[in-house]
């Protein structure tokens, strides 16, 4: 029988980064697919292309054999394919009804006016379908997240009414906000879903999707590398999938990771605490070492980096810097001490777009190209020569809008900048190679073991395992919040990445 | 697109210097080019007003006509719209011709009649100024161009109009009183005027003061809340001006008192003169005019003949050289004279003798 | 354990906070009608009550229609222009002193498209052209004033046609007409606000432009849409204005944006958009005219109302903006 | 082993993509944005030869001198109002602030002297500090606070000086010599203000932090995250415009010799648009003082040149809207906006 939904080599590229690479995988009627992968390995663009949020560069999608192109998330939504979103989209401000038949109210608004009785009946026939005791009248914002999830699972299912297909429905994380009873619901809500659509299940939890799923499919670097039947399948067969081959130890430099255990400690981190996010986290940073952070989404790892450098307050413990607690109030308190933060949004957090490569590079420490309160033109120029010839930026000349170079360049522009401040001490590196294509990863990892050969104290949250593992000297594992297991990583003996994994899903 | 090293900053320090260079050849404007001194035969006319489409302003202008068809001279009419900045400018540009001339003019505020005048000197013009002036400057500190400041003593006009009122409310009852902008000075003698009447009146008594600023809207609500806060009491409106007296007349239409309490204002406004001659059915009763046409033709006159070298403006009293002019009353019976200019022999006297309707130096 | 990063409302729990932002408003006004009644008590006569909702009048059909354009998070600050010019429409196209034109209620509606057309232009220069609500208005609002002055030319044209002047003097059945007629654009608001897309629509832009956008919703067209309900809102308020003062002129509008915006933001409207309503408006607006009226009587200084007004916008958007702080929030 | 000698080719070496990056401009910069910096300079000079061909005395040192005097307070009022829209807010209250500026600075001269003027200038920096706490610290959009502001300070201006001018009867030779003294033959003030306009340009362009208020408009998460502080840079640019609201009020009061609760009211909209036609994108980022002062003249030479070509003054408050709309339409960068309020 024909697949509800195919997908035949999407590939889709972002500046000249390749998101997907000729993925393939299909949908049967009535059955629930598993989909697996780390971070970055292309889950959530392969789930956009679906809903027609993004177009793909090559391949097709076929929705019951025949192909179809999605132009934006309505013509997927008529396509009969809904998505329980990851983060919140409903509006909070109006009613649970309103929401769930937001901008294909059909005959519940005729010429404009709205006919509350029928929308309400409506929306009542979606929440019926997930028994949710949710009244289509109630304002969002009154509403529990768990309860959120439910009314965007009614609002998934409502796209059937309008496609004569069976509706294929995308859940995507759906259990990172769950707990306990609210998770067996869930479990119970796929069930039911299966006797009347198909389910895409997007989880980094493998042992839920093992237990939702028929197939499973596992993604890696944009490439689909794995599909097993559930019943079949372990656990360690799917880390051993999701993690991939072992990476040669010399694109990550490992020859250059020189032992720590004398070095004196540059950051102490006692019990710190944010409410919701994460708690009692501590551990020490030498000068010269690596700790790398492991987590997956909802691990609190980014939140943990952001308190860190003061973007986010903390609700309690503290941080030592060189035996002096400090207090960071914003992250100007926490550059004062000597911290540096290469941010994961390097677009908007990273460089000054509109500004000048040099201007960016004397951002964080303009005092080293002045003399008194004034600018040295001469001496500007000079230095943001030597960091463009030393990181081998590639750019036309120091006075080029930063905005117009590439990412790579762009995040060597990023390190410059806090390079170039004499009191920098501790680094905080947020997914440093995040979008980044193969070359310029390897700078950054050049770059890292420099910093480290110099007394640089890092704080590393890569985006895989593999470049976790391969840079850091200690290996923090992080799950729901709390720090599930530290590993030593000195070079010659690292732990493998399957090891991680057991502790991280 | 913006680099650090900005040459332009650079570029702007050089006009720094060349400025400050420029610092060598200062002076002052007060020891501008004196006046060209002198009068002569032939001299534009000038009148300077806020528009024409106001009627006080047109028929003052008119009554620069009439003076220019009296001295058949051709009268030159300039308009700024209340705006000082353009009136300044215009009076600059008279100026600018090098001609002598002679200027009528009312100024917009107190602060624009000293920039006017002192353009004016610097012109080598004549220049007679109404209404608004700086308490504390006249016409002698000046200049001799400028020859003379004519306005009116609101106490005297106020008196007179508030005794209307009490003679129409058959001398009891209570009134409320609709003020200007407070610290306006024809405001503060208007009500001067009404309380010295008040104490001529021991019948009327004083409900309410309150200030509507001169403006219709204002009265409107003020005279709304302070009927309803009287109900039945007020048996009598005062207001400060047409403006106000004609918002408060639609505060009792909107209550259906209208008729039955009387209203007096100051300006004589057309609108205010329309319901002065139907008094019975919108209670209007009087208010007072300056007489804008002998305020154009008169002025003008004197500007004039100062500047022909008729009237030596040195050997002037300070008197006459800041008078005030002759107010009357309006009431439905002398509304008639007011609604339309006067024949030129009506105010060829006044022509000849500006200063015939003097009543008396401003104090 | 862990649940998406939540604003952490330490102090009130959020039912209480939610209680205060919607019964809030309310205890205030009763509070104020009590204090001026005991303080004065003409104040709670039939007299001075009717006085009270015909000086509500102006202000509640200005701040319904603003209250769509605020809910999108945007703002109007074109009011006085707009009731300048249309206050000059209607007076020179019904019977009038200044030229032969007698249009009588064509005249009305005539001024009030003016008011939409200005509303039409303010949504097209925010939506087309890309300009921040606050600068688009400050701009046309100024063209609405000149447009005024020139229509103005020096002298206010007086409107003769009794019949126009009993919408803004005359009553019936004791109330005034244009409480009445401002009651009626009031439950048009309320209807348009509840039961069309257009009002729907704007609290879902309001509350979250981004999701309204992903769910195909065309968010320009009912941005528009909003502006125009402003335009005309204001339109109307020029003609009620003109047929109660009897006369057209572009100072007819001084005051009415200051008063139109502290009342919405008084009665729990959000400024940041995706809150509020048109009755929580018309109780904001009770409160100004409430205390204004109050202050008349107890002889307070006019100006300090002003004064009063703009220190109340302040204190309203910093208090209902509060909780949503972070570190790294942008807020231009 | 440093980044230099890095093993795999590297692409910059190759000798085709090199070439091929000859061709786009050094400074990656179109020769439009090259050229649209100085559309305001044109649209100036253009001005003025129209005029001039229309009223030949409009370039005499007489008219010189009433354009230099009118100029003095406006570029005032909008140097100020231009840090502000540099950071990508804006100041609805510059102009009230100024009056209510007048209104201390005519109260106060007469027993106070110089020391009136400097209080008053405090005063007035000090409301600009208030302003930016409150939009930096609560985290409010600027055009909602300044709106309060513009109310609250214009109802205390009427309320202390009784909704009426006060004349400076003695004292003002303090300020006198302002409206007085010449230079060139032309007025002081207009000198100074343009001196005043050159100073900060200078500034801008040789301090350390003299771009920050660019960075702050043009990307305001980098900066912070590089450790600037932009609460007090936003604190800063609300205070300058209180300041040069104060400036502007001492240079009115020199001129009018009278200070009023609404002297500058009338400038809130002239001003603005001497900002935005001068080139600032009200998105922030872009413009500086020069742009601001070829704005103001612009403003300037043009109501002298809408008389002179005979439009009746009350068209250019049409006008002053019409220019705000065009201009910001066209300085805007869109990419910049996420969704516009």
């Amino acid at each position: 029988m024909t697949a509800v939904l195919e997908v035949k080599d999407l590939t889709k590229r972002f500046r000249g980064v390749v998101a997907l690479d000729g993925v393939s995988f299909e949908v049967r009627p009535h059955e629930v697919v598993g989909l697996i992968g780390e971070n970055g390995a292309g889950k959530s663009t392969l789930l956009k292309v679906l809903t027609g949020i993004y177009q793909p560069d090559a391949g097709v999608v076929l929705r019951n054999g025949e192909p179809v192109t999605f132009r934006n998330s309505s013509d997927a939504a008529r396509a009969g394919i809904g998505m329980v979103h990851q983060e919140q989209s409903l509006v909070t401000s109006v009613s649970v009804a309103e929401n769930i038949l937001l901008g294909a109210e059909g005959d519940a608004v005729r010429f404009g006016f709205y006919n509350w009785p029928k929308l309400n009946a409506v929306a009542q026939r979606q929440l019926d379908k997930i028994a949710s005791a949710i009244s289509p009248t109630t304002i969002v914002e009154k509403l529990s997240f768990a309860e959120r999830q439910l009314v965007e699972l009614a609002k998934a299912m409502y796209v059937e009414e309008g496609a004569q297909v069976e509706p294929v429905i995308i859940l995507d994380e759906p259990t990172s906000v769950l707990e306990g009873a609210e998770l067996e619901t869930l479990f119970a809500q796929i069930d039911r879903l299966r006797q009347i659509a198909s389910v895409i299940f997007v989880s980094h939890r493998l042992e839920e999707v093992l237990r939702v799923s028929d197939r499973v499919y596992v993604l890696k670097d944009g490439r689909s590398v794995g599909e097993t039947d559930a019943a079949s399948a372990d656990i360690d067969l799917l880390h051993r999938l999701m993690v991939g081959r072992e990476s040669s130890a010399q694109f990550y430099h490992e020859d250059e990771q020189l032992p720590v255990d004398e070095a004196p400690v540059k950051l102490q981190v006692k019990n710190l605490t944010r409410a919701g996010q994460f708690e009692d986290v501590s551990f020490d940073v030498r000068a010269g070492e690596v700790v790398g952070i492991a987590g997956v989404i909802g691990s609190g790892r980014e939140e943990l980096s952001r308190v860190l450098f003061g973007a986010e307050p903390s609700t309690s413990g503290s941080i030592v810097v060189d035996g002096k607690p400090v207090k960071f109030a914003s992250p100007v308190d926490a550059v004062s001490s000597g911290f540096g933060y290469i941010p994961a949004e390097r677009r908007i957090e990273g460089i000054a777009d509109g500004l000048s490569v040099a201007e960016n590079i004397f951002l964080v420490a303009p005092q080293t190209a002045a003399w008194g309160p004034f600018r040295n033109p001469k001496k500007a120029l000079e230095i943001a020569g030597a960091w463009i010839k030393r990181l081998r930026i590639r750019t036309p000349d120091e006075r080029t809008n930063v905005g117009n170079l590439s990412g790579g360049n762009q995040q060597k522009v990023v390190l410059a900048k806090w390079l170039n401040s004499p009191e920098l001490e501790v680094l905080i590196l947020d997914h440093p190679t995040r979008g980044l294509d193969v070359g310029a990863k390897e700078d950054v990892y050049i770059f890292v073991r420099e910093q480290c050969a110099k007394g640089m104290a890092v704080v590393l949250l890569a985006d895989s395992l593999e470049e976790t593992i391969a840079l850091s000297h200690t290996i923090l594992v992080m799950r729901d919040g709390r720090i599930e297991r530290r590993f030593d990583a000195p070079a010659g003996s690292k732990p493998k990445p399957v090891d991680l994994v057991e502790r991280m899903v | 697109m913006n680099h650090i090293f900005r040459r332009r900053g650079i570029v702007a320090g050089g006009i720094a210097l060349t400025l400050a260079a420029a610092l060598i050849g200062c002076s002052s404007a007060s020891d501008d080019s004196g006046s060209t001194g002198g009068t002569s035969d032939d001299v534009t006319a000038v009148q300077s007003i806020r528009s024409m489409s106001n009627p006080y302003h047109a028929n003052w202008a008119d009554g620069g006509a009439l003076f220019g068809d009296w001295a058949d001279v051709e009268v030159v009419t300039i308009v700024d719209e209340g705006d000082s900045q353009t009136q300044l400018s215009k009076i600059r540009a008279l100026g600018a011709e090098g001609k002598v001339f002679a200027l009528n003019v009312d100024p917009n505020d107190s602060s624009t009649t000293e920039a006017i005048v002192k353009a004016v000197t610097e012109a080598g013009g004549y220049v007679v100024t109404q209404w608004n002036k700086p308490d504390d400057l006249w016409p002698w500190d000046v200049s001799d161009n400028w020859v003379a400041h004519i306005s009116f003593n609101g106490e005297t006009s106020g008196e007179e109009v508030s005794q209307a009122l009490f003679d129409a409310m058959g001398g009891s009852g209570n009134i409320i009183a609709l003020q200007g902008i407070l610290d306006n000075v024809p405001a503060k003698q208007r009500f001067a005027g009404l309380q010295k009447a008040l104490e001529a009146n021991p019948g009327i008594k004083l409900l309410a003061d309150q200030t509507a600023n001169w403006d219709r809207a204002e009265a409107f609500s003020v005279t709304q809340t302070l009927l309803s806060q009287y109900q039945g009491q007020v048996d009598g409106i005062w207001a400060a001006n047409d403006n106000m007296a004609l918002g408060a007349f639609e505060a009792l239409t909107a209550a259906g008192l209208a008729g039955t309490i009387p209203i007096v204002g100051f300006d004589a406004v057309p609108e205010a003169l329309e319901n002065i001659q139907n008094s019975d059915e919108t209670g209007y009763i009087a208010t007072v005019s300056t007489d804008p046409w002998w305020q154009g033709g008169a002025g003008l006159s004197l500007a004039y003949q100062a500047a022909t070298g008729k009237i030596k403006v040195s050997e002037l009293s300070h008197e006459q050289r800041a008078f005030y002019g002759k107010q009357i009353v309006v009431t439905l019976d002398n509304v008639g004279d007011f609604t339309k200019a006067p024949l030129l022999d009506a105010l060829k006297s006044d022509l000849e003798n500006p200063f015939l309707r003097s009543q008396g130096p401003i104090s | 354990m862990t649940h998406p990063p939540t604003v952490d409302e330490r102090r009130l729990s959020p039912r209480v906070r939610r209680l205060i932002a919607d019964a809030g408003p309310l205890v205030a006004l009763i509070v104020l009608i009590v204090v001026f009644a005991v303080a004065n008590p003409v104040f709670v006569s039939p007299g001075n009550i009717g006085i009270l909702l015909s000086q509500a009048a102006v202000p509640l059909v200005i701040a319904t229609g603003l209250t769509f354009v605020i809910l999108l998070g945007g703002i109007d600050l074109s009011i006085e222009g707009v009731v300048a010019t249309s206050s000059l429409v209607f007076a020179l196209t019904v019977a009038n002193d200044r030229n032969d034109l007698a249009l009588g209620l064509f005249g009305a509606l005539l001024a009030v498209l003016a008011g939409s057309v200005f509303g039409l232009a303010n949504g097209l220069a925010n939506v087309k052209l890309g300009i921040p609500s606050f600068m688009a208005t400050l701009g046309l609002g100024a063209v609405g004033i000149g447009i005024a002055t020139v229509l103005f030319a020096g002298r206010s044209p007086r409107v003769l046609d009794s019949g126009m002047r009993m919408l803004g003097q005359g009553s019936t059945l004791g109330i005034a007409n244009i409480f009445l007629i401002a009651v009626l654009v009031l439950v048009i608001g309320w209807f348009v606000q509840r039961f069309t897309r257009l009002g729907r629509y704007g609290y879902v832009i309001g509350g979250d432009e981004a999701v309204a956008r992903l769910s195909g919703v065309r968010v320009g067209r009912y941005k528009i849409g909003a502006f125009v309900l402003g335009g005309t809102a204001s339109g109307i308020a020029g003609v009620l204005l003109g047929s109660q003062l009897g006369v057209g002129m572009p100072t007819i509008g001084s005051g009415t944006m200051f008063t139109a915006i502290t009342a919405v933001v008084l009665g729990g409207t959000l400024l940041t958009g995706g809150r509020g309503g048109v009755l929580r408006s018309f109780v904001g607006v009770l409160i100004i005219v409430v205390l204004a009226n109050g202050l008349i009587l107890i002889g307070v200084n006019p100006y300090a109302q002003v004064a009063v007004q703009g220190l109340v916008i302040i204190a309203a958007v910093v208090a209902t903006g509060w909780r949503l702080r972070t570190r790294v929030r942008i807020i231009k | 082993m440093t980044l230099m000698n890095r093993r795999t080719d590297e692409a910059a070496a190759d000798p085709s993509t090199a070439a091929l990056r000859a061709i786009v401009p050094a400074t990656g910069r179109s020769w439009r944005d090259r050229l649209t910096p100085l559309i305001p300079l044109v649209v100036l000079i253009a001005l003025v030869l129209v005029i001039t061909i229309k009223q030949p005395n409009f370039l005499s040192l007489y008219s010189m001198r009433g354009l230099l005097e009118s100029v003095a307070p406006l570029l005032l009022l909008a140097l100020g109002q231009m840090f502000v829209i540099l950071t990508g807010g804006i100041d609805l209250a510059f102009a009230a602030v100024a009056s209510f500026g007048t209104v201390l600075l005519a109260l106060w001269i007469p027993d106070m002297g110089p020391g009136g003027i400097v209080l008053a200038l405090l005063v007035t920096s000090l409301i600009g500090f208030v302003n930016g706490f409150v939009v930096a610290k609560a985290q409010v959009p600027s055009f909602i606070v300044t709106l309060g502001a513009l109310g609250l300070y214009s109802g205390i201006g009427l309320w202390i000086s009784g909704a009426s001018t006060i004349r400076l009867s003695e004292g003002y030779d303090v300020v006198g010599w302002l409206a007085d003294l010449r230079i060139a033959q032309l007025p002081a003030s207009g000198l100074l203000a343009i001196v005043i306009a050159v100073v900060i340009a200078v500034l801008m362009g040789t301090l350390r932090r003299g771009r920050a208020l660019h960075a702050l408009g043009l990307a305001e998460p980098a900066v912070l995250m590089s450790g600037i502080s932009t609460v007090r840079l936003r604190i800063l640019a609300f205070t300058l415009s209180g300041l040069f609201s104060g400036l502007a009020a001492v240079m009115l009061v020199a001129l009018q010799r009278s200070g009023g609760p609404s002297l500058a009211d009338s400038m809130q909209l002239p001003a603005i648009a001497a900002v935005v036609i001068g080139g600032t994108a009200i998105t922030g980022g872009v413009g500086g003082a020069m742009k601001t002062l070829v704005g103001a003249l612009i403003i300037v030479v043009l109501r002298v040149g809408l008389s002179a070509v005979g439009v009746d003054p009350a068209w250019e408050q049409v006008f002053y809207g019409a220019v705000i709309v065009a201009a910001v339409a066209l300085t805007i960068d869109r990419s910049r906006l996420r969704s516009i309020k």
